[in-house]
């Protein structure tokens, strides 16, 4: 039993290690501020809470786990709506997302499916 | 404008929260980390997120000036008053073992009521502080 | 095993500050410092563990908290440029 | 393991502490600091200053971000004067190189550094600090207050007076703070809301001399200038 549990613990925690790790590495390298949330959400909710998940195999059945599980349940309260406000803010503050025609590809190179820049007063909702 | 609904209803569910983890610190302080301080702050770190999302003045028909100062000076007389009421009972100053027959429950009587006497006064001072700073912000910034 | 996770958070944490450092913007920065905030509820975690001390739990808990009060207060100053008025009013009160 | 985290949360804190040295901008710095605040929480931590760590955490993450962005609003948000670098100081501003506060802090650093060579080892049972009260606290703790968390029975029983002098250190801030700010009082925007504006002979009406803040607690000019009539500060 022990055994599946250590298993089971040490899948959660890479994969969730993994996570953390992509999500700061992309926080790096993504080009604005929208694509960058996107990371850090990543981060804030997926790897942290297979972190938790794993650290809770650990803990067993005790008040270890049930704090571990209080934890992760705020995490994912609280990250989600700071996220929110962070980029209503930076919307209403006049940051601007970047577009597919910001990396001038060629037409053909274009996302099928992917919506062009909206033109100011012309098409939108 | 209805916008920030969604900052409104989760301040709504993590106020309570913050408030009970508040109380959980100061009365679990004996037994894990914690204690009077930190209770207050986090209390205290309740009502300043409160006044961030609904504003000042609602903040303040919930939790009045008055209400605040009279807490940041409760504290330190309660803290005070332990420590006098175990001068009558016959002790030193702040000497809890006479607070009870037994030295031990005085002792965790006056821990019990001097760390109630740390958080309120933690509790009124920081509120206090904010009140005074938040309320004369410029607005030509 | 707790050492490979607090690695790759350390090297997170590392990330973010970077993030932080360089920040174009203002909220560059602050998504940065929240982000850093979640890391550290998981090192503290991850260290409690680590030592053999699950009783850390208790600050990694507080942080998960309170940690958005910071980044609330952020947007709203800058926003508002003060921290009296209700979040959604450019006016204060009714 | 501990030891590197150790030093990976060391070397965050002073690429932090330099940052938030040489930015200009007041808002990062307030950011920065707050991740150096997290950063604090984290290393007391590991060295198992669980209280410590958890003060830090409660003030760092709630409180302190907050007030520092309320003083902010007070005083703007950009540097005033000209931040010295190494770089901009032959700009066209002529300005004078603070020289001599240079090589005091450079000295006093050296000397600092220096004196930690005759420090005992961290954790060295042979500190003069673990054979004195230490081990009175530690070992009788149990029998004498019964309280598992010795910090507790330390902080509110064997030192409840240095306690209690923290308790009306705190509440001597809020005191001075009242006063400060409610003699710098402007003109209030919310009209006849009366609450936190006060001045200061409300709250101390008989002992408050008039001669120290005029007779409704605002700062004035002394009477031999009669232009002043202006509330003391920004415009």
């Amino acid at each position: 039993m022990s055994t599946v549990a250590d298993v089971l613990s040490w899948g959660f925690l890479l994969t969730g290690s993994f996570f953390v790790i992509s999500g700061g590495i992309g926080v790096i390298r993504m080009p604005d501020l929208f694509t960058r949330l996107h990371c850090s959400g990543v981060t804030d909710t997926g790897g942290a809470g297979l972190v938790l998940v794993g650290l809770m195999f650990q803990g067993g059945l005790s008040l270890v786990t049930l704090k571990l599980l209080f934890i992760l349940g705020f995490l994912w309260f609280s990250s989600p709506v700071s996220t929110y406000a962070l980029a209503r803010a930076a919307l209403a503050g006049g940051e601007e997302p970047f577009w597919a025609e910001d990396l001038d590809l060629p037409p053909s190179a274009r996302i099928p499916g992917f919506s062009p820049r909206p033109v100011p007063g012309e098409g939108e909702e | 404008m209805s916008d920030q609904i969604i900052l409104r209803v989760a301040t709504k569910i993590i106020v309570p929260t913050i408030l009970l983890y508040a109380l959980y610190v100061q009365f679990h302080g004996d037994y894990g980390p914690g204690g009077g301080f930190q209770a207050g702050v986090i209390f205290s770190a309740a009502f300043i997120l409160y006044a961030l999302v609904f504003g000042l003045r609602r903040t303040h028909r919930v939790l009045p000036t008055w209400v605040v100062r009279g807490c940041a000076s409760a504290g330190v007389l309660l803290y005070g008053g332990v420590g006098l009421a175990s001068m009558v009972m016959g002790g030193a100053f702040l000497d809890y073992g006479v607070l009870a027959h037994d030295p031990k429950h005085g002792q965790h009587y006056g821990i019990l009521l001097v760390e109630l006497g740390v958080m309120i006064t933690v509790f009124g001072v920081m509120v206090t502080i904010f009140y005074f700073f938040a309320a004369r912000g410029r607005e030509d910034l | 095993m707790f050492g490979v996770a607090s690695v790759a958070v350390l090297v997170t944490m590392a990330l973010a500050l970077t993030r932080a450092l360089l920040g174009p913007t203002v909220y560059d920065r602050v998504l940065a410092v929240n982000m850093f905030g979640t890391k550290t509820v998981l090192i503290i975690a991850l260290l409690g563990f680590l030592t053999g001390r699950p009783d850390f739990l208790d600050l990694a808990l507080l942080y998960a908290l309170i940690n958005f009060i910071g980044t609330l207060a952020v947007l709203k100053f800058f926003e508002y440029g003060d921290l009296s008025r209700r979040l959604d009013q450019g006016e204060a009160g009714p | 393991m501990g030891v590197l985290v150790d030093f990976a949360l060391l070397a965050f804190l002073a690429t932090t502490a330099i940052a938030v040295v040489r930015t200009t901008n007041l808002f990062a710095a307030v950011m920065l600091a707050g991740i150096y605040s997290l950063l604090t929480a984290g290393l007391f931590t590991v060295m198992d200053a669980v209280d410590v760590a958890f003060t830090e955490a409660a003030v760092g993450a709630g409180i302190s971000t907050v007030l520092m962005l309320a003083t902010l609003a007070f005083v703007g948000s950009r540097v005033k004067t000209p931040q010295l670098r190494i770089t901009d100081i032959s700009a066209k501003v002529p300005v004078r190189r603070p020289v001599f506060p240079l090589v005091v802090v450079l000295v006093t650093g050296a000397i600092l550094i220096w004196g930690t060579g005759d420090m005992p080892a961290y954790g060295d049972p042979a500190n003069p600090i673990h054979h004195h009260v230490a081990p009175r606290y530690l070992e009788e703790s149990e029998h004498e207050i019964g309280v598992p968390n010795v910090v507790t029975s330390v902080l509110a029983s064997y030192r409840g007076f240095d306690t209690f002098g923290e308790t009306t250190v705190v509440f001597t801030a809020a005191v001075g703070v009242m006063i400060l700010l409610s003699a710098m009082r402007r003109k209030d925007r919310f009209g006849e809301e009366r609450w936190g504006e006060e001045s200061v002979p409300d709250l101390f009406r008989g002992f408050a001399p008039t001669f120290w803040l005029g007779q409704d607690g605002r700062m004035r000019a002394p009477p031999s200038q009669p232009g002043e009539e202006d509330e003391g500060g920004t415009p």
